[in-house]
């Protein structure tokens, strides 16, 4: 197979399964929650919760007590800087809004390719240091399982491809475009199997948290 | 003699002690029902309290010891009640009253509160035989302040 | 005779497995923080206290059970069935190092509520039969005598009859048509019979009709400690028929934590039905007197005191300003402790940790995280609204030689009613 | 056909001065692509090449490619070339026709047998011999007997290279590329649709210079002119990396001689020589013209996914893809909801009171 | 002459768009004067193999300037050869017979080879003079 067959099935078959694979594994997630239904609160309630419940989707994302923030400002920081990596270089990178204004119809402005560039260097180190941190922390050493470290893997290759096509290191480019695409087909196949359906379903648990202390009177 | 018949008469005479006479009347309260338990704690505080002269630090002491005691004995939550040991609850909270430091004292005059765990302690101990014990203990302590104000 | 079997736990947890628990454990990104926010991590440094890994076990079953990647593992023989081996190991993490006071939820970056989870879990536990042997003997004196501690109502109507001297008037029991009905903890009856004192004058005062029933005086229900709704749900509908059968408005829940979670928000949902009563904390009863100008007080205590935020009265309760609006009445020097309110550091000894012996040790070194704050504070007095937390937290100051005494608050109030119409004697 | 005279005693016979062999040397070296510095070798090579005889088999091709070739702007190159190398065989070039051509053939190979080099253009359709025959014989078994001979074989243009727009989907008449059926010959791969005059006539001069294959990539092209990634060399570049693209061919950007990535340029996925040598005698380029480049020397260029959508846009539709996996997902996960429930539902059912005698492991009794 | 070259440039792209190539080959030619000058050593440039935007190589060419000479060559096309402003800095432009640029080139050197007579050339010349002498005399 040449660079160029490769290259031209990873961005058609490949990537047509990885997407069915994806949309299909989210919505079973989805449904396999919500279906199991939750029960009616009987109590006398404070509030409906509704409301609490989206304003801890918001919270969530900042720190919520100076003790904990303290203890654990290096994984605040390192989580918040390897996002916001993710982010840019996912939404913010010119190839990458084309891509999506192909099969939504519609794009928005770029950052300069340079500045994504620099983004990613940051990212791909913080990622190196957060799993360094999870190798060493006894708490982490104790909580992480091989998952831990195949979903860093998974989310580490293609920010590190990325990198190397757009710069075309020690590889033609058709390969490495090829191998980024790859990896992010296996990111997105796997994507529904892991500990990633955090994107999405972190917005249901924040909802429920917020929603269940509304109830009570406790705003977070 | 002029069973003082009610506690508020009762109640106002102790207010109108001094500190040292309201830990000394306390002390006997306690020692009324120093029957209801064995801790050595409790004899010292009774010492102590009826010793006037004794200093801040001495008073100190014989209430941390005190506090122990109470700490000691006291039923666990969710534990087997076992009432006799409850008394000794009681008894180790009236010696702690007396022997309280100055500035933990609420409002509440040591005595009066000594004389009302005393009579929980007595409470406690008979809690499922009658409750006229509780009764004799407390004009038991009207005589023992009686005899404190008049001798 | 039935006994508890792994199939019967099994069985219960998988009647617990709802939409938030999949929503969580699909959420948890083992990012070690709520290990951070746990105080029996952070006094012990010991990993295996992080709350996230007390719930595995329950994982493992949603896994297998509710999701189809999980079956198609479990098919393959990939996944690692629950044992009784690993449930009883688990019984040191589900109970004795978790007293469910909610602080990891509070933390947790993805928002799972490992607490919502811990109390499902130890559905599964107590089915199972590795409830905690101090829990077990607690639920079933609830059960037969109707206090966790066998306190039986001659008990409660003598420390009653003491009170009535003291105060110098009756205390109202079984009395049909009252407006509120007051609801004792075993520990206040046998440790702290000041706080009914303190209660009669207090309500005395505001000339509000109240009464005790003698057939459910008991607040405490062990059942929601050890975990098993039938039970907990027996010893809510005793207080549920007495109530109606009194026809009261509101039902207090003493100065106890979990009492009051266990009938306000656990309570409708286990009998089945909403109350026709309201359900208050005492302290939410006292500050409606505040508002209504019915408790009035003189007075203020002059030494710097601060106040414990019992985690399932506040975090978990909602009662949160209530206690404040109370203490400024009667303190001037009162301040806040760094993590307060919604934020607070539990003592350590509640969801049932107090109950359970073996637990006794790992109280103590949980309590070295409130020891920290009281140092960085310096305060005279301790005010708290629980008596469980009141215990531990004389235990553990004694025990750290801090000479701080702990004072419940509805005492500390009732010593600054204004005496003015009370009639003595 | 003289062909033991070498191509300096030729050049000397047709009155071509030294300095005029210099100069031919010294663009030829350029066009080789190699540096001025070999010039000199690059005569004493050229002094003394025999002149080999060059056999050219045109398949299913548009011609494309002879008439870049024809019209190389180096026509006194292109003249000497056809001079010095003696072209036995064209079907478009020479005046004979009919039986003569095919007599021509035979005699060329019989006569050079191990020495010409095969020169092919145009795609071998194996699908149905039928489509592409030449007097009788298909064009699969010209090529497999023209090649046996063949000293070398240089598939001119993608469609011999790689099969070019003849194999593009659905590829009816399973086209294919010279190297998918000669498998023992040393193939030069000169793709491009068409390639570069000058690049054409530079692998040529090079094989006749120094007689051995130039060194080429994984494709089997000459890295001289293939190893190039056309992105790297684009003058546009600088744009590329500000983030300044053109949105569609006539806007400010586009005027302004931005980058055209969004218009579906494939320069960084393509290897050419286009944007340092330029087309029509180094006019300009694709790009520079301001179209992108379609990326014509690389394999399946037509199925590229559209010369217009970038390259970060799949060739499958994502939304259609998508879709189907949320049908399948929407009903798999409704059936396992449904499982889910009645398994939890089963449990509720089934549900055994626990007693304060079912605390304990053991009967209690 | 290099007016002629300058219709070459391409038409499209109205500004001089810089690749940035223009200022390494003039460092080049001035590294390449100064090892001439040094170690007599020649330098030849191939401007076809350096990318360069549309109008960048008109103003190489216009910034190297013409000097005092100035030759052509009439062999297979035209060619021509002028000495830039700087002194040892040739250019020479081969083209063909219908005047197609072949090839660019800039020399460092004391004089192009092209210019210099060719031994062959001479021999041939030498071959034809007796010729020459029988037809005058």
């Amino acid at each position: 197979m040449t660079s160029v067959e490769f290259l031209q099935w990873v961005r058609g078959p490949g990537l047509a399964i990885a997407s069915i694979i994806f949309v299909f594994g989210m919505t079973l997630k989805v449904l396999e929650i919500f279906m199991l239904g939750r029960k009616k609160n009987l109590a006398e309630l404070r509030s409906s919760g509704v409301k609490e419940g989206f304003r801890t989707i918001i919270t969530r994302f900042g720190a919520v007590d100076r003790f904990t923030t303290r203890r654990t400002m290096f994984t605040h920081i390192t989580g918040w800087v390897f996002h916001v990596g993710l982010f840019v270089a996912i939404f913010l990178l010119t190839p990458h809004i084309e891509l999506f204004k192909s099969f939504l119809g519609f794009g928005w402005p770029a950052l300069p390719t340079a500045i994504v560039d620099f983004v990613t260097v940051i990212t791909l180190i913080t990622l190196l240091i957060i799993l360094f941190h999870r190798i060493t922390n006894p708490v982490l050493r104790y909580l992480s399982v091989g998952e831990d470290y195949v979903v860093w893997v998974l989310t580490f290759l293609p920010m590190l491809t990325g990198y190397m096509a757009y710069h075309h290191l020690f590889f033609p480019y058709t390969w490495l475009l090829g191998i980024h695409i790859l990896s992010v087909c296996i990111l997105m196949a796997l994507f529904p199997f892991t500990k990633l359906t955090h994107a999405v379903t972190l917005f249901f648990s924040r909802w429920y948290n917020g929603y269940m202390g509304g109830q009570k009177g406790v705003k977070q | 003699m002029t069973g003082t018949a009610n506690d508020s008469e009762f109640r106002k005479q102790l207010d109108d002690l001094s500190l040292a006479q309201q830990r000394a009347v306390g002390a006997r309260f306690v020692h009324s029902v120093k029957d209801l338990t064995d801790d050595a704690r409790i004899d010292v505080a009774i010492k102590v309290a009826q010793d006037s002269e004794a200093n801040n630090d001495e008073i100190h002491s014989a209430f941390k010891s005190a506090r122990s005691a109470v700490l000691d004995c006291y039923t666990r939550c969710g534990a087997d009640a076992d009432w006799a040991t409850q008394a000794s609850y009681f008894v180790a909270r009236a010696a702690s009253d007396v022997v309280m430091p100055e500035k933990e004292i609420s409002n509440n005059n040591p005595a009066w509160q000594a004389a009302m765990h005393s009579r929980m302690a007595r409470t406690c101990a008979v809690i499922d035989t009658d409750t006229t014990e509780e009764q004799q203990e407390t004009e038991q302590q009207h005589r023992i302040l009686d005899h404190f104000l008049n001798d | 005779m039935s006994e508890a079997t792994l199939e019967r736990g099994i069985k219960a947890l998988k009647e617990q497995i709802d939409a938030p628990v999949a929503s969580f454990f699909s959420s948890c990104v083992h990012c070690g923080m709520c290990a951070e926010a746990c105080l029996f991590y952070t006094e012990t440094g010991n990993p295996k206290y992080t709350p996230i890994s007390k719930v595995e076990p329950m994982r493992r079953l949603w896994e297998q059970e509710f999701t189809l990647i999980g079956r198609i593992k479990k098919l393959l023989g990939l996944s690692k069935k629950i044992t009784d081996e690993e449930l009883s190991e688990w019984q040191e993490l589900v109970y004795n190092s978790c007293s469910m006071c909610g602080r990891c939820t509070m933390v947790c970056p993805v928002g799972n509520d490992i607490t919502y989870m811990i109390r499902k879990f130890r559905e599964g536990m107590s089915a199972a039969g590795h409830a905690p042997e101090g829990l077990i003997g607690a639920t079933t004196r609830a059960i037969q005598i109707g206090s966790p501690m066998g306190v039986k109502f001659p008990a409660l109507k003598a420390q009653a009859g003491h009170v009535e001297k003291e105060v110098g008037f009756e205390i109202p029991f079984d009395k049909v048509g009252a407006e509120y009905m007051l609801l004792m903890s075993s520990m206040e009856i046998m440790n702290y019979p000041e706080y009914l004192g303190a209660v009669a004058r207090i309500f005395h005062q505001a000339g509000k009709s109240w009464t005790i029933s003698s057939e459910a005086f008991e607040a405490t229900n062990s059942g929601i400690q050890i975990g098993t709704s039938d039970l907990a749900r027996e010893l809510v509908n005793r207080i549920v028929e007495a109530a109606e059968k009194l026809k009261v408005k509101t039902v207090i829940s003493p100065e106890c934590g979990h009492a009051y979670t266990a009938i306000r928000w656990e309570g409708p949902n286990l009998v089945g039905h909403p109350f026709s009563f309201r359900v208050r904390h005492i302290l939410e009863v006292l500050d409606e007197f505040r508002k209504d100008g019915l408790l009035r007080t003189e007075g203020f205590e002059e030494d710097k005191m601060t106040f414990h935020d019992p985690c399932q009265l506040v975090r978990r309760g909602g009662v949160i300003e209530q206690p404040r609006n109370l203490l400024n009445m009667v303190a001037k020097n009162f301040v806040e402790m760094d993590d307060h309110g919604k934020m607070n550091w539990c003592c350590g000894a509640g969801g049932g940790v107090s109950a359970n012996e073996d637990a006794h040790e790992l109280k103590l070194t949980a309590f070295k995280r409130k020891k920290a704050q009281l140092d960085e504070l310096h305060v005279d007095t301790l005010v708290t609204a629980c008596a469980n937390c009141r215990i531990q937290l004389e235990e553990g100051l004694e025990v750290n030689d801090m000479d701080i005494p702990v004072v419940g608050l509805t005492e500390m109030l009732a010593e600054h009613l204004v005496e003015t119409d009370s009639k003595q004697g | 056909m003289a062909y033991d005279k070498t191509l300096g005693e030729l050049l000397r016979e047709q009155g071509i001065t030294r300095r005029g062999f210099l100069k031919f040397c010294a663009t030829t070296a350029s066009m080789m692509a190699l540096s001025p510095s070999m010039v000199p070798k690059i005569a004493a090579a050229l002094e003394n090449a025999k002149r080999p005889s060059v056999i050219w088999l045109s398949f299913q091709e548009c011609t494309g490619c002879t008439e870049s070739l024809t019209r190389s702007h180096s026509p006194t190159i292109e003249k000497l070339i056809f001079d010095v190398i003696s072209l036995d065989h064209h079907h478009t070039l020479m005046a004979a026709s009919g039986y003569g051509v095919d007599e021509a053939l035979h005699d060329a190979m019989k006569e050079n047998y191990g020495k010409y080099l095969l020169l092919v253009d145009g795609s071998i359709p194996v699908g149905n011999p039928a489509y592409s025959t030449i007097s009788g014989v298909s064009n699969l078994d010209q090529l497999t007997e023209a090649a046996k001979g063949a000293a070398a074989i240089v598939s001119i243009g993608t469609c011999a290279a790689f099969g070019g727009i003849p194999h593009a989907n659905p590829n009816p008449t399973g086209a294919v590329a010279v190297s998918d059926i000669i498998k023992d010959k040393p193939i030069i791969n000169v793709s491009g649709c068409p390639p570069i005059p000058v690049v054409i006539t530079g692998v040529l001069a090079q094989f006749l210079t120094f007689g051995k294959l130039p060194e080429m990539d994984e494709l089997g092209r000459p890295k001289a002119f293939f190893g190039q990634n056309i992105h790297d060399r684009c003058y546009r570049r600088p744009f590329y990396e500000r983030g300044q693209f053109a949105e569609t061919f006539d806007d400010e950007g586009a005027k302004k001689g931005w980058c055209l990535f969004k218009l579906g340029c494939k320069g960084p996925v393509t290897y050419n020589a286009c944007a340092t040598m330029k087309w029509n005698e180094g006019t300009s380029w694709p790009v520079e013209s301001g179209h992108g480049c379609l990326g014509c020397s690389e394999p399946n260029f037509w199925d590229m996914g559209g010369f217009y959508n970038s390259l970060s846009t799949p060739t499958i539709d994502i939304a259609k893809t998508a879709a189907a996996g949320l049908a399948a997902g929407a009903a798999v996960g409704v059936a396992a909801g449904a499982l889910n429930r009645r398994k939890k539902n089963k449990a509720a059912r089934e549900h055994e009171t626990v007693t304060i005698n079912d605390l304990e492991k053991g009967a209690k009794s | 002459m290099l007016e002629h070259m300058a219709t070459d440039s391409n038409a499209c792209g109205e500004g001089d768009i810089f690749t940035g190539n223009v200022a390494p080959i003039l460092n080049e030619i001035r590294h390449a004067l100064q090892r001439l000058l040094d170690e007599d050593q020649t330098t030849t440039i191939d401007l076809r193999g350096i990318p360069m935007g549309p109008g960048e190589e008109q103003h190489l060419e216009s910034l190297l300037g013409t000097g005092e000479v100035t030759a052509t060559i009439d062999a297979m096309g035209l060619s021509t050869v002028i000495e830039t402003s700087l002194a040892g800095v040739w250019l020479v432009v081969h083209r063909n017979d219908n005047d197609d640029i072949l090839g660019k080139f800039i020399e460092i050197t004391r004089n192009p080879t092209i210019l210099e007579s060719q031994t062959e050339d001479m021999h041939s010349a030498l071959e034809r003079l007796p010729g020459i002498l029988a037809d005058y005399s």
